[in-house]
């Protein structure tokens, strides 16, 4: 019983319903980001306007962590200053490489928080960084 | 010795072994790396306790110890793959070591030893990255041409087009024995004939099939053959190449370094007779020890019971692995002409979900991913399986451990 | 911790062994091969019976707990050299693996890894032969020169013709770091200038510095080092490779297989990053391991602490084998930039019957033989040497037991 | 005191006084054989006529085990018979690859018998076999 804590209901539920899911036009940057020890992998555009992230759009396949974080991504991103959601990265990838050391700050991460469980995997983190990491390329260049 | 799993598993301390959380460990990934028994590990630690010192070189008591116990392993080795010389047994750091000396010979070699543009290499769509990349670089460093075999759904070598995906521009076919995916085991004769009537050498991937059956390299009558020692209870960091003592003295030296030499003056050398032409610097001598009692434990427990015992094994596994719905073989449905590893898909639940559930709550070790074989997962159409691999330590109720943890898991991404 | 000889002599349990015929082992050939503390011994022995399967691949517990042992060793090992980052420590099978990788890449890269007809390779006549053979097979496989450093009677590096040798047509210089017959302790600083200013790339074979001296590679400045883990206390079968990030970078792919692809497709593939891209297969995980409890123990004592020891032994050596009649030794005659290693003839008496008697008659291993450095000893013109190599769990009283032994070959053979 | 025995009076004698070393005309066949574990090298000549070994001549460089074992064959073979000569051969082969199990003839092998404990060496037994396995190649290139 020691990793279903790992699965949150907010992870299954974004892995089973994800949002904002699919390639949309416009945008300004693409990429497409693989993990190779398990496979998954994440095609991601995103569309930035006046400091604002307008659209973040993907498509992948994977287990449920690496598409439930790309789901939740999707909806922190949406809408927020580009500057805002870099603090919501670093704050993720730091509570994810913490190896579940790390107090992780609600305030910042809002439902990423639920990922926390997924730090004390190593060979999961990945997983869960793998939309994150590919928005954080896509935004690089898309300036 | 009659076969007594009970007894067995008695040799794998770590079987006996609770993870935290009270999760007794049921081990279901030997396809990927097996256990060691106590033999192997006190063997190891005998030596390096009491008479480790470098090999070939060294006269005096330990030298004399260490080669004498290192070799011996070498007669082992020969002993159970049925090899008609002991030097055609060249120890390796593990079976990829020994596909790449292969393929590097065709590089480096000449005559029949030689490959570039127009020449071709023959693999199949279920290896083993191991048996697939050696030669993809190969082909890119060379010109020679990369073909394959495909594999039909039942996941079996389709032999269709074999006439022409072997023919005179063929210089090697290296296909797997048995694969690690499918369990599939491979028919090999139809493709030695071809090949032997087009002068194509061929090799196999026996990584999978000198663990879990009687491997006779007479009998089998290719060229080469590699293994692995961690797959077959050894440690890791050593392997075999066994190869014709014909073909071997022709290839070139892989390697450069002390022990592969006759001779050296500064702008050339001549070089050792096989196999020390192939094993240049100090060997894994712990490791081929350990392979050696390794073998020895295999022995005595029997080959042919191991496989029995394997086929008994997978034969409940499917039977039982029907039950589990949306769950779909990837490979042989029967247990005919296959090996104690079945890989399957769940519908809606990823692999990696399937795996890490199956550890987390039951202290089920499985492999899930694409086990290096992606082109092969790719002709199925899917990233990623999850695998349990069977070996002789195994029991039924851990098959009943898996069935009921994969319900588990339907019941979680329900 | 103090030095302690004596405390240290406990952790090795075969330096208590006697050897049939009541002799004492008196281990004076830790250069050919070192022993292994048990702190090594049993972190192996624990790792293979409780913790044991295969890395990377696996995300099971047991999968986890060898990956984390195994990737904990590979930081050990760079913070043992002093590298800039772990993904420039790869293991290899020994130091002869390492040499060959950095070998092949000039003959599979392009750019600066690749030489042809009219570029040149620097060695000396001083080396290993598994520092000299990759490099003969890399020159006669492209058209390459090869061309050497000689050597000094003092048994030093000759430079003076360094600027000629080293040119704008050289591509790499790749020397010993300490010599294995001679002792002797190269001063890298002038050859790395001169390469460093015809744009060479410079290689150390550490195989004989690393387990005796602190080394550092960012201080050192030079861009690939090898050593071997079965020199510094740790087990046969793992090695290490250490290069600069950004040339590993740009190096083809030495050997291909599991583990060191990103993804592959039956036509081509991709390769991970360093230092995946160069362990092909499943690595030596528990030698890996072990050779991390190996690096603890060195730490433990402090490689300053052992440096000073193995000083302190080879100036007591090369004073008292001056008492030896006819005895004339192969280096450096005194301890200045040499370490633990000395060899030496005797007037009329073939190497192997001294090291015959030594152990025969008074259990004391010493190395005989031309020590895989042939063109060392033709320089010389000698077909072989005795060899004494000390380390940090040998005496002066070791020594004592040596010189006496020597004076009783004389007899036998007077 | 293990291998003392190894080193009998005898092939400490014939070590310190080689007999008929030195590569003489005429000759049938020169060979010359190297044992790459440690540099011994021999070079061998031998003349032969009427199935008489007229003389077997030798340079070398080696332990006192191979040095000895070249001056004892030169002993042994010069004026015997060809056949003669191999059945001596062979048996010291067999003797010294019989790892210290094997009971020597000492009616064939006459002063060649003191070499029985270099059997038990693994090591040396090339050693002692190198003059000898020259000789047989030698014989076989002269006929
Ligand atoms: C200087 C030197 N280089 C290279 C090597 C080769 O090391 P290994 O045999 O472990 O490959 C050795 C030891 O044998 C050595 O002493
Ligand atoms: C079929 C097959 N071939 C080759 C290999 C490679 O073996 P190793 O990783 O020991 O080199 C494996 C195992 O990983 C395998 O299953």
């Amino acid at each position: 019983m020691i990793a279903e804590s790992m699965y949150q209901e907010l992870i299954l539920e974004h892995y089973k319903h994800p949002q904002g899911r699919g390639l949309r036009d416009p945008f300004d940057a693409e990429v497409h980001h693989v993990n190779p020890t398990c496979g998954d992998e994440i095609t991601m555009r995103v569309k930035v306007a006046g400091g604002k992230v307008e659209d973040v759009s993907y498509e992948g396949q994977g287990c449920s962590i690496s598409q439930a974080a790309a789901s939740v991504l999707h909806e922190l991103a949406t809408g927020a200053t580009v500057e805002n959601t870099m603090s919501v990265v670093d704050e993720f990838t730091r509570l994810l490489q913490g190896r579940g050391q790390v107090e992780p700050d609600e305030e910042v991460l809002g439902d990423a928080v639920a990922f926390a469980g997924v730090a004390k995997f190593p060979a999961r983190v990945k997983c869960a960084l793998l939309a994150w990491m590919a928005y954080k390329d896509a935004v690089a260049r898309s300036v | 010795m009659t076969f007594d799993v009970d007894l067995i598993r008695k040799d794998f301390p770590v079987l006996g072994r609770e993870l935290p959380g009270d999760r007794p460990l049921i081990y279901l990934d030997s396809g990927n790396s097996s256990q060691k028994p106590t033999q192997v590990i006190e063997t190891m630690r005998d030596h390096l306790t009491w008479h480790y010192s470098n090999v070939g070189r060294a006269l005096h008591a330990l030298g004399s110890e260490s080669t004498e116990a290192y070799e011996a392993a070498r007669d082992k080795v020969a002993a159970f793959i049925g090899a008609p010389s002991r030097d055609e047994v060249i120890f390796t750091k593990n079976a990829s070591e020994g596909l790449n000396l292969v393929a590097y010979a065709f590089q480096n070699g000449t005559d029949r030893f030689r490959v570039g543009p127009g020449d071709e290499i023959v693999i199949s769509e279920m290896e083993h990255h191991s048996n697939i990349v050696p030669w993809q670089l190969l082909a890119e460093r060379t010109g020679a041409t990369l073909r394959w075999f495909p594999v039909t759904d039942e996941g079996r070598l389709d032999l269709t087009d074999l006439d022409e995906l072997v023919n005179e521009r063929t210089k090697i076919v290296s296909v797997a024995h048995q694969s690690n995916v499918l369990g599939t085991v491979n028919s090999v004769s139809p493709i030695l004939a071809r090949a032997r009537s087009v002068g194509a050498l061929m090799m196999l991937d026996a990584s999978q099939s000198v663990p879990h059956q009687p491997v006779d390299v007479t009998e089998l009558g290719v060229d080469f053959i590699a293994f692995t020692g961690h797959k077959m209870l050894g440690p890791s960091g050593i392997g075999v190449l066994w190869g014709r003592r014909e073909l071997l003295d022709e290839m070139p030296p892989f390697l450069g370094g002390g022990e592969m030499i006759e001779a050296v003056w500064m702008d050339h050398s001549t070089y050792a007779p096989v196999p020390h032409k192939f094993e240049a610097g100090t060997p894994p001598i712990v490791e081929a020890i350990g392979l050696g009692a390794a073998v020895d434990y295999l022995n005595a427990v029997g080959m042919d019971a191991i496989k029995a015992h394997e086929k008994e094994l997978i034969q409940y596994a499917l039977d039982a692995l029907t039950e589990v719905p949306t769950l779909r073989v990837i490979g042989p449905r029967t247990a005919i002409s296959r090996g104690g590893t079945v890989s399957f898909t769940l519908d809606g639940i990823h692999p990696h979900d399937v795996g890490q559930i199956l550890d987390d709550v039951f202290g089920i070790a499985v492999r899930v991913g694409h086990h290096c074989a992606r082109p092969l997962h790719l002709r199925f159409g899917i990233p990623a399986t999850t695998r349990a691999s069977l070996y002789l330590y195994n029991t039924t109720a851990e098959i009943d451990a898996l069935v009921r943890g994969l319900h588990h898991v339907q019941k979680v991404f329900g």
